[in-house]
């Protein structure tokens, strides 16, 4: 069976690590802060200029000006810190965040990303997206391991313009946990009850396959 | 003697001087901490061929999406225009161009035309079509394009409080581009929910410095939001 | 479970791994705000071969002015160091390199270093011996050299409170560098006078936040002062 | 006579005007502070982060957190605000800083200036000069016309290591205020009862003299 959204996001929370500083995307990845470990504690950073985010405000809580990079309503974890965009830039190109979880359209055997235009459709802009993949050290991208018409978005090269070049690691989709080296996929893990055929099947880089590739649980 | 008083009395004194084929940076973060008054402002005196420089572009209705209306616009520099089906429209019938421009690099190329700083080199952006026609230089191993500064001929910003001055401080995350947009402009528009007494805020705590701003007027504000996102109490 | 709290027990914790041969980015303007007793655990230490960047090297006895006894200072990078007998000695005896950067462009290497920017353009120092051999670039028809971010393999950063989590806030002019100083080091010791519980701390007041800072430890400060100057009451 | 100290400051200080951020150096700058012309008012900026620098404290005020770039404990005036040396620089590169004062071995009819180094002694830095003279607009240098050796400062081209090359505009002697422009000096007054033949005798780069000369009055 492929992943859930929210088996995706359980997934990729095993990769947290305490004391991790963290920028979740949109969409699955925001979905990674409920799935923190237990016995572990990480920090979100929204790169509108907020460390330390908190959970959404109650109804009394709300304000206008508290949101955060998806222009949603949140509130302020204690410890927190609030900044300028430069400066939240400063802090991701920097390399100070320890992970970024992004989604993308299609990723590549070089570590490339495209996540944010597809040719022939309104462009709506790359915001921050860019500036994460460049700087951040450690990247987990979570999709889909095909698109809907059963299209690999695991190539030997992306067809869509880059998000960013050669920085992509790791990519957690609903069919496998998949690590990224030497121009190459390496199977790490599959969804329960994937077969390894399949992956092999849906997979259009090449892809190296261990002897035994195991069974995520959750 | 004006001194270092910068409060103007109405918000047609605050844009004075604003013409047509001008650029203005806008701070603001989808509709959190945009100068909501001053784009108003901008709409009822009609200047046109505006090249306007800031994140997004508001929403239909509300914020920057207002000077769309009457196609004050000719060109956004933006790093995100997706919540606008007027923009969509406009940019379809070839009528708006669009400079989509990476979040961070955009907020550093403010702060560099602010600080003096003509160009800077960015990993982001490298091998993607943002870097196409851009220098790419290496540096310890890693390649980076060049990216230059932007000025604005205003710069509109929002602020929380004031003092008579200019030196502002932000409220949450209403900060965002607008300390930035603040430094870049030829002329410094500032609005703000409260002018406080001059001695009023703590040096080491100003935000924006008085120096950055030109013009300072009160305002109320609508604040909308745009994702209400609400827990259970 | 360590999450966010970087506080360290011991000054000798404090500069656990500074190794010989390595660079270290200092805080402080003068003997103001300087990290002293960071300095003093690497006198105690005795690594040698340093390479230190900081605006100033202290004065004889004091501050930075301490680590040149032992002759462990290999290089300075710097704006001023005119304050230090033992500076002027161990120059003129070739024991000590000196690379002098104007006091603007130290600031904005470090800060680069610490955003990821590996270089930018600058008209300080164009047409001075600074400028020779950086390449010249033309922006708007105006000259401006290319300089390269620093950084360090650890930062030393004197602030005045923090909480556990590692977010600084300055006092005074006691500012100056260590922000950008505090961003720039592989590993960012800070040292400050007083810890406050978590949560006191305005988050939009904080100077430094705690993602920059690797460790924490609570000091005693002399603060010397250089130039005692009053007025009469 | 020559101008005294005090005279340089007071005939500096007529070129404040009123709303000026001004960034005075070390030495007779400095004293510029103490004749700001009545009914204008002036911010001084320290560059190493103080906006709004007040008179030195008291005993009993001071605070070896308060200092100065000239590292003199100060006090911050009503309206100050205080900032890391990157923002203070950024002011400064940036040009926000409207009137820069500072002295100078040398200054040259091409407005190069050289305020820093003399080759053969000991070089101490350049502190912030550099950074003041690339981003001010409006640079006043005051210095003696000529050595003790009466040589002349006022150069065809500068022979020390130059501080800044084409910034400077006006230049406050003891003997004469002189503004540069078209590679030439321009002597527009004159010390009280200094002759323009001394001056033209101590002015090594080109000088244009106009018909009158008025003397300066204190």
């Amino acid at each position: 069976m492929a992943l859930t959204r929210e088996q995706l996001a359980q997934r990729v929370a095993r990769e947290l690590q305490d004391g991790y500083y963290v920028n979740l995307g949109i969409g699955i990845p925001t979905l990674v802060a409920n799935y923190v470990p237990k016995g572990i504690e990480v920090m979100l950073q929204s790169e509108n200029g907020l460390l330390g985010m908190g959970p959404f405000p109650t109804e009394d809580e709300i304000d206008a000006d508290m949101i955060n990079a998806g222009k949603q309503t949140v509130t302020a974890a204690k410890g927190a810190s609030i900044f300028s965009s430069a400066e939240s830039f400063a802090m991701i190109r920097g390399g100070h965040v320890d992970l970024t979880v992004l989604g993308a359209f299609e990723v590549d055997v070089a570590g490339n990303i495209a996540s944010w235009m597809i040719p022939g459709k309104l462009i709506k802009g790359m915001g921050g997206a860019m500036d994460l993949v460049a700087g951040a050290d450690n990247i987990i991208v979570t999709m889909t391991h095909a698109s809907k018409h059963g299209e690999s978005k695991l190539l030997t090269k992306c067809s869509l313009p880059l998000t960013g070049a050669g920085c992509i690691k790791k990519v957690v989709t609903d069919l496998a946990y998949i690590e990224i080296a030497d121009n190459k996929f390496w199977l790490k893990e599959r969804a329960p009850g994937v077969s390894v055929d399949d992956i092999i099947r849906l997979t259009e880089g090449e892809l190296v396959v261990p002897d035994v590739v195991p069974e995520m649980t959750f | 003697m004006a001194g270092f008083n910068k409060i103007v009395g109405s918000y047609s004194e605050a844009m004075a001087g604003l013409e047509d084929g001008m650029t203005i940076i806008a701070g603001g973060f989808g509709l959190c901490g945009i100068p909501e008054n001053l784009i108003s402002e901008i709409k009822r005196k009609g200047c046109r061929d505006l090249t306007i420089v800031s994140n997004n572009c508001g929403v239909d209705g509300f914020g920057l999406g207002i000077l769309l209306e009457d196609k004050q616009i000719k060109k956004m520099v933006s790093s995100y225009v997706g919540e606008n089906k007027l923009f969509e429209q406009q940019l379809l019938a070839g009528e708006l161009e669009v400079e989509l421009t990476p979040q961070g690099t955009l907020a550093e190329k403010m702060r560099a035309g602010g600080a003096g700083i003509p160009a800077f080199y960015t990993a982001t952006g490298y091998g993607t079509p943002i870097g196409e026609g851009k220098e790419v230089r290496e540096f310890n191993g890693r390649n980076y394009i060049l990216e230059e500064a932007i000025t604005g001929d205003f710069a509109i910003v929002k602020a929380w409080k004031a003092d008579c001055y200019g030196n502002l401080v932000f409220r949450h995350t209403a900060q965002n581009f607008n300390p930035m947009a603040a430094t870049a402009g030829k002329i410094t528009v500032v609005e703000v929910e409260e002018i406080v007494e001059l001695g009023a805020l703590d040096p080491a705590h100003i935000h924006t410095p008085g120096i950055y701003v030109d013009r300072l007027i009160l305002g109320s504000f609508e604040k909308r939001i745009e994702q209400r996102t609400v827990r259970s109490a």
